[in-house]
């Protein structure tokens, strides 16, 4: 790192030679990559490429076999998540029996309440107006995916790592989570969604990170 | 790097252990089986019956070396269960994991060869006194250890989660061995004491201790061929357990 | 923006998980209606003698309450993984091991004292003498948080695992034999005419320590078994 | 040497506890022998079929 | 103060308290009598409630042993400082004898201990036969009255 300049600004996430392996079998790896705020990145790979596994790394669930991994300049460990970093992955973390609020009321007391929002707002947001009483249980698959949305927008992490936001999505849901990630992108946050490659972004194009399965 | 870690780091290497290990073994297991045979010969045929006991004493000679084992590989279990979680080392992840199914085999010694001297001696083959019971329950954290050990798909969460449950189990070591003392109960007290003499005659002790020896010397070559075998499915896909492999398909 | 404090992390849990079983009421009877089977079972299977059974009732029902304990304790994390919100948990900034004693807690609060609060009924239906109902009373209530606690860090072990009723049951057995130990040998003292003081104090030793010491163990347990 | 088997008395009981002994350590002497084996056979069937597919499509 | 060290703070705290009253109870518990084995001086002194089962421990006496009739037997358990009485029907173990420690489950029915198992305590002492003759001589006055 003794070539970078000074005047660069610190990336909310930095990885630098990260390897996970499973088994001894190296998943993926190593990896060099910076995000910045205000950015939004693809992970792109076929199925089994490890973009799961990258973002459970990343967001400190999975332990790196080398390699490091800064937030804000400061390294990730185990002993101290932080609330900059808000994962989204293929379980939606919903309860059936709670209803959509209720559930969200939940999400906040975990990890805190973003400025100038409030669960009803944030339901509005993702298109669930008048969903606020009904049961987790009641909704489609879409929809639940639709709360789990709803609690990104609510918590106050400058990070999302989103793992396949868009299965399980109409078209209006697709254009949904592209809306968000600008917006989100736009407020100086950033995101690392993860997808197989059949669903592209409708709105600019935005960086991309290929994985493949290491050989 | 100072000496000594650049040495753990070597022997640590699976294939410097694998190596070493395969030549040391064989050496050991001799050793033990020339230790157990020279005790078991003084215990069952040199030494004199007791005044007590008479000949039905002579169980101790098996009894007692396996009881210590039991323990004493508990321990040891949970010194490499300590060093795995906390250094995230391989080789003591595969070394605690093959202690277990040593240790095990030693206490169903200890408890079986227990009930068969109890029977004619107490007048009964088991009793919930607080040292059989203890006992028993290494037993199942034994098992428990090689169950979860099993159990789970992802080998090194696997041993991880296992090493985690032998040291919450180590509690239960200082109670086996201190149950004699801590509760007036039926088993006997310690016989061969570290501090202080021992409360067993001279010429029944020295096949006891060379029996000791020998299960020492088994535990350790045991211990060595499992971890041998362990790292070799471990790490199957590096070259040089593919070698190993092809050379030992010439030799079956 | 306003981060949460752990303090409103674990209110928050212990809301959201007393709701869950407030949804699921009827589920919080099993365990008695499990103990009250099993207790069933013995004037059944040794005959209605009431001297014998009086003999055996507190032992009878120290094991079925640890067994129904037992059968309740793989709905402790289960119903969480499952839905990823036990994820959510190991990621929060918050303490783990408060986040998982809350859990505990409700756990307890929800699956024993009910199991504590039949016990009348079941020392009533195997004749134990009226004297030492309040000492079976006091070791139920200092052994059950007990056998959650340890119960809890063995759950967080086999979490992963899509059947882990027996090897759970193998894992936690050997745990729970000193706290059956010491509850059934006050029980069985204070039956005798002696005195049971002692096993108590015992197990008042062991909770204080496991208060502590098992929450910091299962979240240590949950970070294993969760990768 | 009858005597000696006999043990006065006690030979059921001391020679079944060294046959348990002898027994259980003899299996433990085993076991991770025939593990051994199977790990073996195993890997040189996955370097088979490593082999077999790099001779089928060489890398380009 | 950091959070971090702030939060450590508390779990050392916390550790330490518990530690400190598991400690306290433990040191309660370990001046009661846990394991219910009764000695017959204890039990002449009055320790042992009314018509408690419990167990007794001591030496059997010399000369104590009366056969009844089939498998009833009758002996005296005594700690130096006290006899007990105790009879029994069923099998003893072989080690059971005169001058043998032995552990006894029962109950008093008066003023004699009437057991339901009988089990012989040998101690932790190995000696060949011939040694144990030649000390039994010099130390025939010597009766231990631990056990």
């Amino acid at each position: 790192m003794a070539h970078s300049p000074d005047h660069d600004p610190i990336p909310l996430l930095e990885a630098r030679g990260l390897v996970f392996a499973r088994n001894d079998e190296v998943v993926f790896g190593p990896i060099d990559f910076r995000l910045m705020a205000g950015e939004v990145v693809l992970v792109e790979g076929d199925n089994g490429a490890g973009k799961t596994t990258l973002l459970k790394v990343l967001s400190g669930l999975l332990v790196a076999e080398a390699g490091e991994i800064r937030l804000n300049g400061d390294a990730l460990t185990l002993a101290r998540l932080s609330h900059q970093v808000a994962l989204l992955g293929h379980l939606a973390g919903l309860k059936g029996d709670l209803t959509a609020e209720e559930n969200l009321r939940f999400a906040i007391g975990l990890g805190g309440l973003r400025a100038g929002i409030t669960p009803v707002l944030a339901l509005g947001s993702v298109g669930l107006e008048g969903y606020e009483d009904v049961p987790v249980r009641q909704l489609s698959a879409g929809q639940r995916k639709r709360v789990a949305l709803a609690r990104l927008l609510l918590v106050p992490a400058a990070l999302w790592l989103l793992d396949e936001p868009y299965a399980n999505l109409d078209r209006g849901g697709i254009e949904l989570v592209n809306r968000l990630l600008d917006e989100h992108a736009r407020r100086g946050g950033a995101a690392l969604v993860t997808s197989h490659g059949a669903y592209a972004f409708t709105s600019g194009t935005p960086r991309r990170l290929p994985l493949r399965r290491a050989a | 790097m100072n000496k000594l870690t650049l040495w753990f780091h070597t022997l640590g290497s699976p294939p410097y252990f694998h190596r070493l290990a395969g030549r040391l073994a064989p050496w050991l297991f001799a050793g033990a089986v020339l230790f157990a045979a020279a005790g078991l010969y003084g215990g069952l045929v040199v030494a004199p019956p007791d005044y007590q006991q008479s000949d039905a004493y002579r169980i101790i000679f098996v009894h007692v070396p396996s009881a210590w084992m039991s323990l004493f590989i508990y321990f040891v279990m949970a010194v490499n269960a300590f060093i795995a979680l906390v250094w995230r080392i391989k080789l003591a992840e595969v070394l605690a994991m093959a202690c277990a199914p040593i240790g095990a085999a030693f206490t169903v010694i200890t408890l079986a060869t227990g009930a068969i001297w109890g029977k004619p001696m107490w007048g009964t083959w088991w009793t919930w006194d607080a040292r059989l019971t203890s006992e028993l329950v290494l037993l199942f954290l034994y098992l428990g250890v090689i169950g979860l050990y099993q159990a789970i798909e992802d080998r090194r969460q696997a041993a991880r989660a296992a090493a985690f449950l032998a040291l919450i189990g180590i509690v239960n070591v200082p109670i086996v061995h201190f149950s004699v003392k801590w509760w007036n109960t039926l088993h006997q007290g310690s016989t061969v004491r570290l501090l202080g003499p021992s409360a067993i005659d001279a010429s029944m002790l020295w096949p006891l201790l060379l029996v000791a020896l020998a299960t020492k010397l088994w535990f350790v070559a045991s211990l060595l061929v499992r971890a041998r075998v362990e790292l070799l499915a471990l790490e199957g896909g590096k070259e040089w357990a593919r070698a190993e492999a092809q050379r030992a398909e010439g030799t079956p | 923006m306003r981060y949460g404090t752990a303090a409103s992390a674990c209110f928050a849990l212990l809301r959201r998980d007393l709701l869950l079983s407030w949804r699921r009421r009827g589920d919080a009877l099993n365990p008695v209606l499990f103990a009250l089977i099993v207790v069933t079972l013995f004037p059944l299977a040794l005959g209605p003698e009431p001297n014998q059974l009086a003999r055996i009732a507190a032992g009878v029902i120290l094991v079925a309450v640890l067994i129904a304990g037992l059968l309740a304790l793989d709905t402790l994390f289960r119903g969480d993984y499952e839905d990823g919100t036990l994820e959510q948990l190991v990621l929060s900034p918050h303490p783990l091991p408060l986040l998982l004693a809350s859990k505990i807690l409700v756990h307890w609060l929800i699956t024993a004292v009910p199991l504590v609060l039949a016990a009348p009924l079941l020392a009533a239906m195997l004749y134990l003498p009226a004297d030492v109902l309040p000492v079976l009373i006091a070791a139920l209530a200092l052994a059950t948080p007990l056998l959650s606690l340890l119960g809890a860090v063995c759950v967080a072990l086999t979490v992963g695992m899509r059947r882990s009723g027996m090897l759970l049951a193998l894992l936690v057995l050997p745990l729970y034999v000193p706290v059956l130990i010491f509850a059934a040998g006050a029980c069985d003292a204070a039956q005798a005419g002696l005195p049971f003081v002692a096993p108590l104090l015992w197990l008042g030793a062991a909770l204080a320590l496991a208060l502590v010491l098992a929450p910091l163990a299962c979240a240590a347990a949950l970070r294993i078994s969760i990768t | 040497m009858s005597d000696f088997l006999a043990m006065g008395g006690y030979a059921g009981y001391v020679w079944s506890s060294v046959a348990i002994f002898v027994g259980v350590l003899a299996i433990d002497f085993i076991s991770p022998r025939l593990r051994r084996r199977r790990v073996l056979a195993e890997l040189r069937g996955r370097a088979r079929r490593q082999q077999r597919k790099s001779t089928e499509n060489p890398t380009p | 103060m950091t959070p971090t060290r702030k939060r450590r703070l508390i779990a050392v705290a916390l550790i330490l308290g518990a530690v400190g009253i598991a400690t306290a109870l433990t040191v309660f518990a370990l001046q009661q009598n846990m394991t219910y084995l009764y000695t017959p001086s204890e039990i002449l002194a009055g320790k042992v409630p009314e018509g408690a089962r419990f167990r007794i421990g001591g030496m059997v006496k010399d000369q104590s042993i009366e056969r009844g009739q089939s498998l009833t037997v009758a002996f005296v358990v005594t700690d130096g400082d006290g006899d007990m009485r105790v009879e029994y029907e069923g099998i003893l173990p072989d080690l059971f004898r005169e001058k043998q420690s032995v552990i006894a489950t029962g109950s008093m029915q008066g003023d004699r201990f009437v057991a339901t198992e009988v089990l012989a305590k040998h101690d932790e002492n190995y000696v060949p036969r011939d040694v144990a003759e030649a000390m039994g001589k010099a130390h025939a006055k010597h009766v231990k009255p631990k056990e």
